[in-house]
């Protein structure tokens, strides 16, 4: 079984290039799941607040 | 210019929303199953190279992750022109959205094509190999989007001069490619990392494609979670946001 | 910021901004200068939306912010020159300065003016372009009661002469005349 | 073109009255230069041999300090507001403040660096050449620092990350540039480098002062 992983002395490479790739998406997978988290509790604690009128300007003529 | 009907509906978030929840799970599991049996083929079925050895079994994921890398930047440029010449905000927000994920591909693009070079070039770095230049540029050009972006709090304004960027960025690709090409073939450094790589017998072919199919599809399956995300960020106080926020509460 | 706003204006009339800080007065004239876009509805100059607005239509639309848009190293006379070939214009504004009092200094660089003095280079510079819609941020700040007087008689003189004016403004009784739009954010 | 000639008399009128400041790009670069033989060994050989990327490089890097010179200093008096809004079609005027700044900061620069070539002990017969690769470079170099300048133009402190905008989209003119400086030395041809540079001149003038027009409107918001 060792001798699979040496891979005639390149295994190194070829796993670690394996490794970091396999890295490099689970660290993707948890921050989009991290950055939807806080997206939907702000949304919650947005949908608590009352929504905030925005001001209606008046328009009069001057006599 | 009136833009067709699907347009619009592409263009309102509450639709994107939806439509992203159901594909996601899909494009998610098809994309891993197809990584994990790609990974297994080539690891531990396909046939050793006769030139490399074992060493070019990092075929199967280098020059995906480059090619994702580089998709990346492509949709992040052309949802940055349509957000900036329609004013699109989902566009923009599907930008954003792209630019992390090409980032983080282009710099595992590097890693993995400095450790397939170590074996046959003896340096972590070929200086001679464009791939490898070109990678490295791409990444600053992402960095350098993300830079810019973080540097705004306004996010209007961020989305708006952002989206030049990635325009200009886009145009400066295949100059770059070109001229690092014309750079390396220069030098005569003979490269036996074409980008196809050695010539690929059909049974090294096939789980090269699987996995091409399955870097493709989980690209598309962390954009669109990403942009679910990016959308819940920017219509916080939408109604059809109250809504769903109630429907998942109950 | 604001929303449900509309109103006309037509030649010789006036309009009023007024209303604390932070209610989205200067926001309201850059939209109406054509800098900043409205995120939604529209600002039209003679039914083209302002930001498309292109040479001389351009040129109809005159605006001025808190800056005055001064070099500091260049003089008086060179800062003026330069807005009026940007401009297109040639009068000449050796009348203009002296009605000013500003013939005195119209050599010295910009840099030694005082604020004052400033605002009123920035009132000719105004004047100069020719513009007929004239859209000022609280223009009579830094001005002394003999400037501002001025100010005023000169906006009423580009109303009479079949101008537009929008003005920002904490003291709206020193423009106000009768049949001026007075608008409140 | 009198529009064209208002905006850049006016900007060239404006660098000179602060003509000390002009010379900051010039002395960093022969800084730049100088130490770079403090960091290597000073045998004539293996400087000419760096020579030429050390030279571009440095040249580079010192048009990145004149980036506020272009934008910011407009945009902070106010005057950037009213180009915008004159009835000068914006990209012209980004014409003319770039050929300015370009004349102010790059055109030194061209001569600068061949005499600072020699005391890198090139040949005297390989100054043209990286002269005039110089000056064909010197439009794209001006039009990337321009929409460096332009996307920072509402930061604060926005300078810092100008350079990782605009040197890695530097890559092409280094490369055409060093290799046409290359041939030069050995006195090959050096007609396709030089021409390279020239067709990435024309694209950069042609397109550039669109999206640096659109980067100073958003900027201005």
């Amino acid at each position: 079984m060792s001798e699979y992983f040496q891979m005639g002395g390149h295994g190194a490479y070829v796993w670690s290039a394996y490794g970091i790739t396999l890295a490099v998406l689970i660290i993707n997978v948890w921050l989009v799941r991290v950055k939807r988290r806080s997206a939907l509790l702000r949304a919650q604690e947005l949908a608590t607040q009352a929504e905030v009128p925005r001001k209606q300007p008046t328009v009069r003529r001057l006599q | 210019m009136k833009l067709p009907r699907w347009f619009h509906l592409l263009g309102s978030p509450p639709h994107v929303y939806r439509l992203a929840e159901r594909l996601s799970p899909w494009l998610g599991g098809l994309g891993c199953a197809l990584l994990a049996v790609g990974t297994v083929w080539g690891l531990g079925i396909a046939p050793t190279d006769y030139q490399q050895g074992e060493s070019y079994r990092i075929i199967y994921i280098h020059p995906q992750t480059a090619y994702v890398g580089m998709m990346a930047y492509v949709v992040m440029a052309v949802a940055a022109a349509v957000g900036y010449v329609w004013r699109v905000k989902l566009a923009h927000a599907a930008a954003v959205s792209a630019a992390p994920i090409g980032a983080w591909f282009t710099f595992c693009a590097l890693c993995t094509g400095a450790l397939w070079g170590r074996p046959t070039w003896g340096t972590y770095w070929q200086w001679g190999d464009p791939r490898i230049m070109f990678e490295a540029l791409l990444l600053f050009l992402f960095l350098g989007y993300l830079a810019l972006r973080g540097a705004f709090d306004d996010r209007d304004k961020a989305d708006r001069v952002t989206a030049i960027l990635a325009v200009v960025g886009v145009v400066n690709i295949p100059i770059i490619h070109y001229s690092v090409e014309w750079w390396n073939s220069l030098h005569q450094t003979s490269t036996i990392l074409r980008e196809g790589g050695p010539a690929m017998t059909t049974d090294m072919l096939i789980p090269f494609l699987i996995m091409v199919a399955g870097f493709t599809l989980t690209f598309y399956w962390l954009l669109l979670r990403r942009l679910q995300a990016e959308i819940l960020e920017r219509e916080g106080s939408a109604r059809w946001i109250r809504e769903l926020v109630a429907e998942g509460a109950r | 910021m604001f929303e449900q706003l509309h109103f006309d204006l037509g030649p010789t009339q006036l309009a009023l901004l007024v209303g604390p800080n932070g209610s989205g007065k200067t926001t309201l004239l850059r939209i109406l200068a054509g800098l900043a876009p409205p995120t939604s509805g529209s600002a039209t100059w003679k039914d083209v939306p302002i930001s498309e607005l292109v040479a001389e239509d351009r040129a109809e639309v005159a605006y001025r912010g808190h800056f005055e848009a001064l070099k500091r190293d260049l003089t008086v006379v060179e800062n003026l020159e330069f807005h009026m070939a940007l401009w297109g214009r040639e009068a000449a504004f050796d009348g203009v300065l002296a009605e000013l009092k500003l013939n005195k200094v119209a050599h010295m660089r910009a840099r030694y003016l005082s604020a004052g003095q400033r605002r009123r280079v920035a009132l000719a510079m105004l004047q100069l372009s020719g513009a007929t819609l004239w859209l000022m941020d609280e223009p009579t700040t830094n001005l002394d009661s003999e400037g501002r007087a001025l100010l005023v008689e000169w906006t009423h003189r580009h109303l009479a002469a079949g101008g537009l004016a929008v003005v920002a403004t904490h003291q709206p009784d020193e423009f106000a005349t009768s049949g001026a739009l007075m608008i409140e954010l | 073109m009198s529009a064209f000639n208002v905006v850049f008399v006016r900007d060239l009128r404006v660098a000179f009255r602060r003509w000390s400041e002009l010379g900051y790009p010039l002395i960093f670069f022969i800084i730049v230069a100088t130490m770079f033989p403090l960091a290597l060994s000073p045998t004539t050989s293996q400087l000419r041999e760096v020579g030429t990327g050390v030279l571009w490089v440095a040249a580079f890097l010192s048009s990145l300090l004149a980036v506020d010179g272009l934008f910011r200093s407009d945009a902070d008096d106010g005057s950037l507001e009213q180009l915008l809004l004159s009835p000068v079609p914006m990209t012209l005027t980004v014409l003319a403040k770039l050929a300015a700044h370009a004349l102010v900061t790059l055109l030194p620069l061209v001569v600068l660096v061949p005499v600072t070539a020699l005391s890198y002990n090139m040949p005297l017969s390989a100054l043209p050449t990286l002269a005039l690769a110089l000056l064909l470079a010197a439009p794209t170099l001006s039009v990337l620092v321009g929409v460096g300048a332009a996307l920072t133009l509402s930061l604060r402190r926005g300078g810092s990350i100008v350079g990782l905008l605009v040197l890695p989209l530097t890559g092409p003119l280094l490369i055409f540039g060093t290799r046409a400086t290359d041939l030069g030395l050995n006195g090959e041809s050096t007609a396709a480098p030089l021409l390279l540079l020239a067709a990435l001149a024309v694209l950069a003038v042609s397109l550039g002062p669109l999206a640096i027009a659109a980067a100073v409107k958003v900027g201005l918001e």
